[in-house]
């Protein structure tokens, strides 16, 4: 790219940022409006958890939630549809190896705390899910190819896991008479640490598989004359998927 | 001084310290420097963390600098490896 | 409001930086920063936004935004990862044919584009 | 109190626009990435301390871990292929499979080509 047309583009974004600035300027200085938030503190008692973002992810935005569970499930169908992972890291030395016994074990504790803490404090299924997720990177590093996930078929059932719990739930409430998604106050506590912890499991799977970066790869079979057993058949993946 | 008070000034002094540590991820010059600046970061963020947690009073922020702690070596292990098929 | 307006105009600022170096620069890597730094300056609008003052119970619906959003960008960006090392790959590979093809000059033109390498 | 926040909060934005504009500005993949790596740490103090523990979180989870692994491994693959290295490797486990549409006798010299260059 040459240099004035570089320049340019910084001034028309300059001027962009300028005039969103006063935007957001007179937005401060003007009128309150009228927010979600106090309407979300209010309906609290009513939500089944005592912390009010957890309310707002799992049960006043719940469609939210679930389409989001969604695109993190689309965005690993594409990254496995590019073919097989590349290769994986070499065997860890002792050092990373104790490093990795250590944290391990820790990362699953703390990412348990988090889910259950979620109910009423700080925490839920994205930061325990982000944090298993990290914890299946570090193994990957360490040397474990799939990134301590399981197999190809385990892991496909892994990844839906969020959507599929939350869609289940989601419509035996609506069989049962009540809206879809709309959760009983008896029960709300109970299926919202259901949907939580399967989000978990799934968002903890889906990003170790996205570092991972292709297929899972398995045991490794000789490479056959015509096509690679990964790359034929694909109708046997949608199938399982 | 009221002790939230002397809390904030020492997560401000730390602060100051980190921002120097910065420089030596800009200026580099050798990658490895740049790690290390970006570890030592870490480090005393999780200092910043636990003083802020005292001192705005919320203790959710403890967690924070947990996560911090576990994970500080995850981006220095990435830095290090290599893979199977390289040299 | 003092604090939510400063805060909100980094986040302004990250976005256009962002911005900027999306458009401005050509390799991959440096446009996935420039995005992310982009994101994560309206993610910081929306924080800064959300905070009520020191004190003050925080607007916890952009939070819930902004959580959800965090986890879908790093997705994307590894899904761009992704395919930016096929497309290196697919790259890779063709230059190399082409160089293939080049240092044998010596072969006749009709076969010199099947012929990766002249020893075989 | 409320001028030693004030101090505060300029060192955490100046601090945190600076590394967004170094991250920004360099050309070189890995220090980029580093750069953005301590962007992201930094970041999830500042949303520590506008009292967003929940993002903060999330954000020192997905900056400190995956994202930053992400970018590394893509900066080390690309700083190795500009300077001369051996080339991206196939990420196929089989090399066999590449290209099947290509010309068969092509095939086989693919990882030999490469080495030899």
């Amino acid at each position: 790219m040459n240099r004035d047309l570089a320049l340019l583009i910084g001034i028309l974004v300059s001027l962009f940022a300028a005039l969103l600035l006063w935007i957001f300027y007179a937005t401060l200085v003007g009128d309150p409006v009228a927010r979600l938030g106090p309407l979300a503190l209010e309906q609290l008692p009513a939500s089944g958890v005592s912390h009010p973002v957890t309310a707002v992810l799992l049960n006043y935005r719940a469609y939210d939630t679930l389409l989001e569970l969604a695109v993190l499930l689309v965005a690993l169908l594409g990254i496995w549809s590019l073919g097989p992972a590349p290769s994986g890291f070499r065997p860890a030395g002792p050092a990373l190896t104790v490093l990795a016994n250590w944290i391990l074990p820790l990362a699953i504790l703390t990412s348990g705390y988090l889910l259950w803490v979620g109910g009423h404090a700080p925490g839920g299924a994205f930061q325990a899910g982000a944090l298993l997720g990290s914890a299946g990177v570090l193994l990957r590093l360490a040397g474990h190819e799939r990134a301590g996930l399981p197999a190809e078929a385990a892991q496909r059932w892994l990844v839906v896991a969020g959507v599929a719990v939350f869609l289940m739930v989601g419509l035996l409430l609506a069989a049962f008479g009540e809206g879809f998604l709309t959760y009983p106050k008896a029960v709300a506590k109970w299926l919202i640490l259901l949907i939580e912890t399967a989000a978990t499991l799934a968002i903890g799977a889906t990003l170790a598989a996205a570092y991972v970066g292709g297929r899972p790869p398995g045991i490794r079979s000789p490479c056959p004359s015509s096509e690679s057993p990964s790359s034929g058949n694909p109708s046997s993946g949608h199938a399982r998927s | 001084m009221s002790m939230p008070a002397v809390f904030l000034a020492l997560a401000l002094l730390l602060l100051v310290t980190m921002t120097a540590g910065l420089l030596r991820i800009v200026i580099g010059p050798s990658p490895a420097d740049r790690m290390m600046a970006a570890q030592l970061l870490g480090t005393s963020g999780i200092g910043v963390l636990v003083l802020l947690a005292s001192a705005l009073e919320m203790p959710a922020l403890i967690d924070v600098g947990l996560i911090f702690a576990l994970l500080a070596a995850v981006s220095v292990t990435a830095f290090t490896r290599r893979r199977i098929d390289q040299d | 409001m003092n604090a939510a307006f400063l805060y909100g105009s980094a986040g302004i600022l990250l976005f256009a930086l962002g911005l900027w170096s999306f458009l401005v620069h050509e390799p991959l890597l440096r446009k996935l920063i420039g995005f992310n730094i982009m994101g994560s300056g309206v993610f910081h609008l929306f924080i800064a936004v959300a905070h009520n003052g020191d004190g003050a119970a925080p607007d916890p619906v952009p939070h819930a935004l902004v959580l959800t959003g965090i986890v879908v960008a790093v997705s994307a960006t590894a899904l761009a990862l992704a395919l930016n090392s096929r497309l290196e790959a697919a790259a890779a590979k063709a230059s190399d044919a082409e160089a293939g093809s080049r240092g044998a000059p010596e072969r006749a033109p009709s076969s010199a584009h099947h012929l990766r390498w002249p020893s075989q | 109190m409320p001028l030693l926040l004030l101090l505060f909060d300029t060192i955490l934005l100046t601090t945190l626009i600076g590394l967004a504009i170094a991250a920004v500005l360099s050309a070189e993949p890995r220090s980029a990435v580093m750069l953005f790596i301590a962007f992201g740490l930094w970041l999830s103090l500042v949303w520590a301390r506008l009292g967003a523990p929940d993002v903060a979180l999330a954000e020192a989870a997905i900056g400190a871990g995956i994202g930053g692994a992400l970018m590394l491994s893509a900066a080390r693959r690309k700083v190795r292929r500009d300077s001369g290295g051996d080339p991206s490797h196939e990420p196929s486990g089989c090399d066999a499979s590449g290209d099947p549409g290509g010309d068969p006798s092509s095939n086989p010299d693919n990882t030999a080509g490469e080495e030899a260059q």
